[in-house]
């Protein structure tokens, strides 16, 4: 980072200003085959693992080569990312919504060259730099928030979690056995940045104890009135408070009203809820957000605490593997995740899956918690009901 | 009634002057016999009292379930209460903040698919609990309904507090020769329900098989087999073929908790609680139910609040705790999806509190 | 009405009592062949509608002829049941949870001589006293509550209605073409005494104006607290009100809050709100108690208001035929009303119905509203969307 | 940025004394590209900024869809965004209470299914909306996504407050030779997604039709045909089928409105709010129902309340009010169980008061 004036004139801020102008127009990026096909797509087919190939009305061909990407890039990544592009597509790539990286070439030969180019590119680790898969029936990058790296009310990290579990499913990252997608998400709090609560498998960062109030701040650094009514349970009031014999303002805390959501944090500094051994993880599986066949669906808890185990978090990235594992085994062709433990009924999901079924299942969350009982005799009778 | 707090509903007329022999009609309940079987000399001696005593006008039965006579006056409430004990053997249903008269579908007596004896336990309890019927100490109406198996004949689920609902536990019995007899057309899907309208030739497949909700069943051509495992009870297919397709034979109940009218928040079914019971004399295991529950919801209960209310207010999750049930996946239809979770202190390491002060050292303020 | 004294002595009430013995025990009352095979029945047969046959494993056979039953009964009517019972059932009977009256005989030669006696028993008008049917897939009984002969709230009538929409079904009543039972239900207030709540079609009254405040009385008659308390909506508030120069204590309702549940009317008789123009019916179909293929159902509004129109209600019976027919061309064999508009979709039951959508439908009531939009881009295209 | 409120993130280490370099250590967000295709021209840029003027680390793309540069310190920050709008043409992301950097999927740049242009309209709404980018005006975040068809690859009913969701309103086109081809294994069921395990055959039926969550297909041997009036678009028979089976002809949107992350109240979808709508430049009808809706919220919504807490809070029917949109059963999955229905006075005949007189001579105290 170096400090080099760019013609900005602090004491003129007006001066030459631009602004309002919104993103470049995104035809200026268009590789010419898109531009010139554009609407007139008349079909796709995945060649093979990570190579697409879509195929116009006009008999024009495109190749896209997807590859997994890490998502916290370097610049110096990027430029290589670039280089790649110059080299095999004309200087044209995309990303996808999921944060993976596409190279369009037009000719078999030239999906080939570039693949092999890919392939030669490892990290000094050896493993690969640009993994070539994420289509059809497969794992794809799993989209993630912050974490530790930037952001302030982490429960758990993003990077670290995310590596570990890629790792194990990265065969299903680069084939396409699986029933259905299998849509990967991690958020490292409740504030869910992404559609982790959509995901066939969501990883969520929570903390489990109620926030530090420090009294000897508190009324400096945030205003008494928000910190309450940024409670979504009301366990928040205001409270004078002694310190060295002065009385402060500050607030109390209901432990026992408290769910550790954190908006009391983001609203006041001076009440964190971090905390080494109450922080973990919450999985949470079966959402999409596709409305193939059935609706979208959120994500439900199916464990409820994973304590947070760095570097390669053992807990998490076993029990993911063995729900992943068991649904490629049982579920049928085109059935998400989630579709699967409907059918099957979720009393069959923990068993087949071998999970324990906690009270921390059981919604207790407003009115609505009432429509996730069971009201009905339907119901299969598995291991939980004891003879 | 002296001493009882239940069984009549006081009933002023809107328009004492303009008719003053109706200026009080109340109403009184008597407690059905279960699955309300009569003798015609049991009701005529019902009969007589009423044309005595009462208006003459009955509702035969109440909602509830109770004989509801309707329309009487405060001084022959005594005289038919003694008419009714003395004569009748008969007693006062509920009404009130109190155990509300049981109910029940008739059952083993007179239905094959009946997975216990309803009226037996229907009897046993509503005796077993006349001081709670009669004697209101509750926050708010009871009703307990049983209902001999999942088809629902009393509406327990939809009706009662607390629902008994017969069930079965091992594989539903089929008799393959009968199966055949239904595929030819010997007996008639459903005993002959949907006769006098041409619903072409009985197709088993699509009938049966394809209308299975858990898609536990398969037919060869022959044979109908189930996937014992997966199949939810849901009757559908013993119903359809009742002299073929039978329920279990280790029989039993399931309760369910909860059920009420929309005031105030709205109605709700019951829950189920206890996936599975067994039903027998004397009833105790599910007498504990009861009683765990009667206990929790008099402590908490707030005035006029059903135990439904009471368990969506304090949670599924305290009502498993009174009751000393373990939570299973067959509580919910689906697990939580907002990740909102409650933990008790003692399930975090180092409890509630905070080390501050290391908490400090790693963020800085 | 006579007063004759029971030999009950206001004096002394305790000589003599007989207290908590319960009802009589049900054994006393049962038919020789239900009692000798009870528990040991093997399956049954509807001969025709109205009669079941009941086959036990000990081969013997019972047959039930079920007769529709107004409910609200005189004394007369109860005794001409008993004199039947007598003559053709050795003076047994029974009712149904739906109110039906049951005769149970032997043989088919007893069947057919109780049909034709039951047959020949007509009321003056000419209609049948005793009509036989209201079994399998028919429209049985319908339950229904006090309406204005006998409760306090009632926003309809009860017999009323019943009557005029039951006059219309008989022909369902007496035969077993529909694809599944058609249960129907009413209750004259939001009380809802009975399984209304989850009935294919259930008939509710309504009010819709805020109730009165006897401002003169509230006070003397009503506790302010518990009149305050009662109100789910948070609508009532306690004021001071002058009247004739003096303040008393009484309460003030906000309007626009107030769904008019009538609870405060409960708790407190100077809260009155029924009224002839606003009250009426509400219309909610579609639920079942039944666990039969699908789990039980709520019933949904579907039309939010029909005025009170006696003595034959005729949009009422007009809007509920309707249904009916629509259901029993379109559905499924086995297919409950429910069943049937969840799988073509409500926009195409409220097509194929031809009944208005409004507002009214939709829901509002507290968080779980939320659930019951549609989330989703699955619909169908109805005349609903304009083109 | 100065005339700015959105855009930079300002982000303080925890442990200033530790890391004095990253003491303050600000996020920036640019807009990115509708669809995120680059050039690498541009990119090497972009990088050259920020490596001149940042950390060097990058977030490509963040979940919102910005270009999120991570780390820099306070007086880099009008630096890089005089470079960035003078070298590179491209302007910042959104962040506070405003319109957020809007996302699409590629959409018919690259995609069979798309609907309408999802990037036309990204791009024209991200630019004719910049002031409400830029400038907070907003009670809270409000997000912009553009699916191409109900596939959902932005997952903007989950993302979004205002969900765009490609659809069509005629028939599905269906050619019939290609269908034999896809039976006659010529082409691969999902063009090839499930290939490398042993699924069997394509089976038509098994796979297609019976996988309708409609039911409205059928197969007879040879030709597939579809009841369009019960297809409910949901893409499966054209994903399986993607040569053969095509999206309609007369194409456009769905609008949803008000999805969100679960603080505070529990996470949300987007509802349907506008079934179907043309989309075309220069977009007016859709703009109208935005500034409908955000005028309303503007005016209704609380402090930090997004727009779905909104209308949760005030009813789907309010919001209709606002957006001038007539209530239809394709607004729910079902209608309303409860009959706690409000009316407007001007519904109710004489309005809400009541004949208290005429009522006290039916009905006396
Ligand atoms: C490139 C991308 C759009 C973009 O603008 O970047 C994209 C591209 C395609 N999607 Fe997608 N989808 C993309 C994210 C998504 C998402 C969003 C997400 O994951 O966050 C979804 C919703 C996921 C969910 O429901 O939870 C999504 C749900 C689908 C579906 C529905 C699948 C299902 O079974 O529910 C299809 C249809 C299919 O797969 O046959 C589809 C189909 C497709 C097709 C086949 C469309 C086409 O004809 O070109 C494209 C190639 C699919 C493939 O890779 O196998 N795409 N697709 C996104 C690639 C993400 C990645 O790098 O992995
Ligand atoms: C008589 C009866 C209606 C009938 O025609 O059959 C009835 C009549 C009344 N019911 Fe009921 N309820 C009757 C069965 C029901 C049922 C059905 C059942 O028990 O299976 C329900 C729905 C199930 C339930 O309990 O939730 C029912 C739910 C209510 C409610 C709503 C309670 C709730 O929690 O939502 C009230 C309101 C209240 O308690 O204040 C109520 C209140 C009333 C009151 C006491 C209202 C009043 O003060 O006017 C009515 C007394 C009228 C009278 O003169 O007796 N009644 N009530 C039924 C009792 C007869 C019997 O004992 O057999
Ligand atoms: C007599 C009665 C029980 C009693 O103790 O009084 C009874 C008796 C039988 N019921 Fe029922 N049900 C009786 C009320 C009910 C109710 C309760 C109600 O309507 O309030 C229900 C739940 C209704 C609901 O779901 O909303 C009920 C749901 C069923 C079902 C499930 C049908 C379905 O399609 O969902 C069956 C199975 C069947 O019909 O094949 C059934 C089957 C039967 C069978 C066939 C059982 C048997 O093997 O004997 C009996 C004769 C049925 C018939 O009449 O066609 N019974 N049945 C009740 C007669 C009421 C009446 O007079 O109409
Ligand atoms: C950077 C990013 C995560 C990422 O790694 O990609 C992010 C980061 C933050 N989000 Fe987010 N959110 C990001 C996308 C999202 C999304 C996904 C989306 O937009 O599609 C969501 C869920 C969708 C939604 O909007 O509901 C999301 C839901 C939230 C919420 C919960 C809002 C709610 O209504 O429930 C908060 C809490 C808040 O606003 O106080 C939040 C707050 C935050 C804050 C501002 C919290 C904070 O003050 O520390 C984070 C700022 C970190 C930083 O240094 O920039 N973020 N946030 C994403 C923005 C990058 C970008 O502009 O592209
Ligand atoms: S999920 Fe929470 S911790 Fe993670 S980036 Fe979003 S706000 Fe920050
Ligand atoms: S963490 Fe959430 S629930 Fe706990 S006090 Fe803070 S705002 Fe309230
Ligand atoms: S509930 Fe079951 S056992 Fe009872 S009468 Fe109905 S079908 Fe028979
Ligand atoms: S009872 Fe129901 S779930 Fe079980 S096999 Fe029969 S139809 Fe299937
Ligand atoms: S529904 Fe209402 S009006 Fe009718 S009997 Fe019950 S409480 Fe009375
Ligand atoms: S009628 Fe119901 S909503 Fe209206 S004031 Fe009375 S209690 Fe409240
Ligand atoms: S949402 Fe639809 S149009 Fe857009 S990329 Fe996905 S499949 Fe194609
Ligand atoms: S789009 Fe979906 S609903 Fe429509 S025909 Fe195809 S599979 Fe059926």
């Amino acid at each position: 980072m170096a400090f080099i004036s760019s013609g900005y004139n602090p004491d003129k801020p007006m001066e030459n200003r631009i602004t309002d102008i919104g993103p470049r127009h995104f035809e200026e990026f268009y590789p010419p085959v898109i531009k010139k096909n554009k609407g007139q797509w008349d079909y796709h087919e995945i060649v093979k693992p990570g190579v697409l190939k879509h195929v116009g009305l006009s008999g024009d061909v495109v190749y896209t080569v997807r590859v997994g990407a890490a998502r916290l890039m370097s610049v110096t990544h990027i430029r290589e990312i670039c280089e790649i592009a110059e080299k095999h597509c004309g200087g044209h790539l995309r990303f996808t919504t999921r944060n993976n990286v596409e190279f369009m070439v037009e000719t078999e030969a030239a999906v080939d060259a570039l693949i092999a180019d890919l392939a030669s590119r490892k990290f000094a680790g050896g493993s690969q730099k640009f993994p070539v898969g994420g289509t059809g029936a497969c794992v794809s990058n799993i989209v993630h928030t912050q974490g530790y790296a930037h952001c302030h009310t982490p429960a758990t990290d993003a990077s670290g979690p995310v590596k570990a579990v890629m790792d194990e499913m990265f065969t299903y990252f680069q084939s396409m056995t699986l029933p259905a997608m299998v849509r990967i998400s991690l958020a490292c709090c409740l504030n869910m940045c992404g559609a982790v609560h959509c995901s066939d498998i969501g990883i969520v960062g929570i903390h489990r104890k109620p926030p530090i109030v420090e009294h000897d701040r508190l009324d400096n650094i945030c205003e008494v009135p928000l910190a309450v009514s940024a409670c979504p349970t009301g366990a928040i009031k205001p409270a004078k408070v002694e310190i060295d014999g002065k009385k402060v303002n500050s607030v109390a805390v209901n432990a026992s009203r408290c769910m550790y959501c954190g908006n009391c944090y983001t609203m006041c500094p001076a009440m964190p809820l971090a905390s080494g051994e109450g922080d973990g993880i919450v999985l949470m599986v079966g959402g999409k957000v596709s409305n193939r066949i059935s609706m979208p669906k959120f994500s439900k808890v199916v464990v409820a605490f994973i304590p947070n185990e760095p570097p390669r978090w053992p807990t998490l990235t076993k029990m993911i593997k063995q729900i992943v594992e068991v649904y490629a085994k049982e579920a049928r062709k085109y059935e998400r995740l989630g579709e699967w433990a409907e059918r099957i009924g979720w009393e069959k999901f923990f068993e087949l899956c071998d999970l324990e079924f906690t009270h921390h299942c059981i919604d207790d969350f407003r009115d609505p918690a009432y429509y996730t009982w069971r009201q009905s005799t339907q119901f299969k009778f598995t291991k939980h009901i004891e003879a | 009634m002296f001493g009882y707090g239940g069984g009549v509903i006081g009933r002023y007329c809107d328009q004492p002057e303009m008719f003053p022999g109706v200026a009080h009609f109340h109403t009184v309940r008597l407690a059905q016999p279960s699955g309300k079987y009569y003798t015609a000399e049991y009701l005529r001696g019902i009969m007589d009292i009423w044309d005595l005593r009462g208006s003459g006008l009955t509702n035969m039965h109440g909602s509830t379930g109770d004989i509801v006579l309707l329309g009487t006056t405060t001084p022959q409430l005594e005289e038919i209460f003694f008419d009714v004990t003395h004569k009748m053997n008969t007693d006062l249903g509920g009404s009130g903040g109190n155990l509300r008269t049981p109910a029940d579908c008739l059952g083993s007596s007179r239905c094959e698919f009946a997975c216990y004896d309803t009226q037996d336990l229907c009897h046993t309890l509503t005796n077993d609990y006349q001081d709670e019927l009669h004697r209101p100490a509750f926050p708010y109406k009871f009703k307990f309904k049983f209902d001999g198996c999942p088809n629902g004949c009393v509406a327990s689920i939809a009706r009662s507090d607390f629902s008994v609902i017969g069930t079965w536990k091992d594989d539903i019995r089929i008799d393959q020769d009968r199966v055949k007899a239904y595929v030819a057309g010997e007996f008639k899907p459903g005993g002959g329900s949907h006769s006098g309208r041409d619903w072409g030739k009985f197709d088993i497949v699509a009938e049966v098989v394809d209308r299975c909700p858990t898609g536990c069943m398969s037919y060869d051509g022959a044979k109908l087999s189930i996937d014992n495992a997966n199949c939810t009870r849901c009757m559908h297919c013993i119903n359809t073929m009742p002299a073929a397709v039978k329920i279990g034979a280790e029989t039993g109940a399931s309760i369910l908790l909860g059920a009420k009218a929309p005031i105030l928040d709205g109605a709700q079914m019951s829950s189920l609680l206890v996936p599975f019971v067994v039903v027998e004399q004397p009833y105790d295991e599910i007498k504990e139910v009861i009683e765990n529950i009667w206990d929790w919801w008099m402590e908490e209960g707030k005035n006029r609040e059903r135990v439904g209310e009471t368990m969506k207010r304090l949670s599924f999750q305290k009502l498993l705790e009174v009751t000393n049930i373990k939570a299973m996946p067959q509580h919910v239809k689906e697990p939580r999806s907002n990740p909102y979770i409650f933990f008790k202190e003692e399930e975090v390491p180092g409890g509630f509190a905070h080390d501050e002060k290391a908490y400090r050292q790693r963020h800085m303020r």
